[in-house]
């Protein structure tokens, strides 16, 4: 199912559905030795701004560097726990608020590798994806995030 | 020769564009003092600089022919 | 959404569906204080057994106690971490090789939060909560589960 | 007084009942002995012992009318 060092697109155009993670939950029936997957979601939050409230966040990324530093990532991450399966997914363009932005799922036989490679991975998504995100008021104004 | 730079998010807004082409002045400090006389608008701005997708130091060379960007802090997530 | 002090079923007859937990996320949308969600599903696994393959946890608990347990971590977990939100389900009955038996929740407003508290739950109710896992072998043996 | 026991999981199937009554012999400990004389088979195993759904401590006394339980290691998630 999952093969290392193939290089796999990690974006998706507009929010994450629950139905796309439902479905991805649902492919990993077939794989018997796991025994725990930890998922990571981003939800898009209606933050107070000067004169007025974030409605949505939109997205963009340096595609190129995104995907070529997931997957050193990916790899360090796959190199360092012993998981079965890891998939990552970040929305480009308009997310609203109370959408999916981020999707980070990890398996693996005993609970705690797909727990920690999870958390690593969300720091290390942060961190290290050259993806900015750009917070539309709803007063028409807009501020640039920064993740701190 | 002359670099294509690519540019992202805050500082792409403020120069008002996604790329942009300037003589390369051989390193990455000398390519930001360059940066910062062209575009006075951005002298504020934090962001770092992008060689073949790598982040690069302040010392390293800028390869003819290269890939360069302009990164603003991420907000991924 | 979520209130306090409010004592809750967390037993689910049989596995838990995905489409359950694609429900379960779909209802937080509204829920625009929330910026992270984190997950754990525990899924069953065919180990390998004197003389066979687990094909399935039949699972049964002292409901009362583990309701009551269930309760006090709860609220333990709640005061001790800003959440917004804290889902807990187990299954009862009989759940199959890749199929879901356990499906922990928690959503609050910065991932921190959030990732650490399900952490501590998924510990917490594998230690504390009155619940037994007998494997099913498919030579018709079984096995009680001992958590370590 | 009579006290009625719940048994579970791995304990209920080799004593092959769900619940049982005893004569209450006044805290956990006694308890304890007179459960391994009179179920040989669970002799060898582990279990502990709730009151009214609490874990009890050895020497912890059994009120008459308590909900008492015989539960072997968990086994959940």
């Amino acid at each position: 199912m999952e093969k290392l060092r193939t290089p796999k697109n990690i974006f998706v155009q507009g929010p994450i559905s629950p139905i796309k993670i439902a479905n991805s939950i649902a492919n990993h029936a077939t794989k018997t030795d796991i025994g725990g997957h930890s998922i990571f979601l981003g939800q898009v939050r209606a933050d107070e701004k000067d004169g007025g409230t974030v409605r949505a966040i939109a997205y963009t990324a340096y595609e190129e560097m995104a995907l070529q530093k997931a997957f050193e990532i990916r790899e360090a991450v796959f190199s360092k726990y012993p998981l079965t399966c890891m998939h990552i997914y970040h929305s480009l363009g308009e997310v609203k608020t109370g959408e999916i932005c981020l999707f980070v799922f990890t398996s693996s036989k005993h609970r705690k590798a797909a727990m920690q490679a999870c958390e690593e991975l969300v720091e290390r998504i942060k961190a290290e994806l050259p993806i900015w995100g750009k917070e539309l008021v709803d007063n028409d104004t807009s501020v640039w995030k920064e993740n701190t | 020769m002359v670099l294509t730079i690519k540019v992202f998010g805050k500082i792409s807004e403020e120069i008002d564009q996604m790329e942009f082409s300037i003589e390369n002045p051989g390193n990455v400090s000398a390519l930001i003092e360059k940066l910062q006389a062209q575009f006075p608008q951005i002298q504020e701005l934090k962001y770092a600089i992008a060689i073949n997708h790598q982040l690069a130091k302040p010392s390293e060379d800028i390869p003819d022919g290269a890939e360069v960007a302009l990164l603003p802090p991420f907000s991924g997530g």
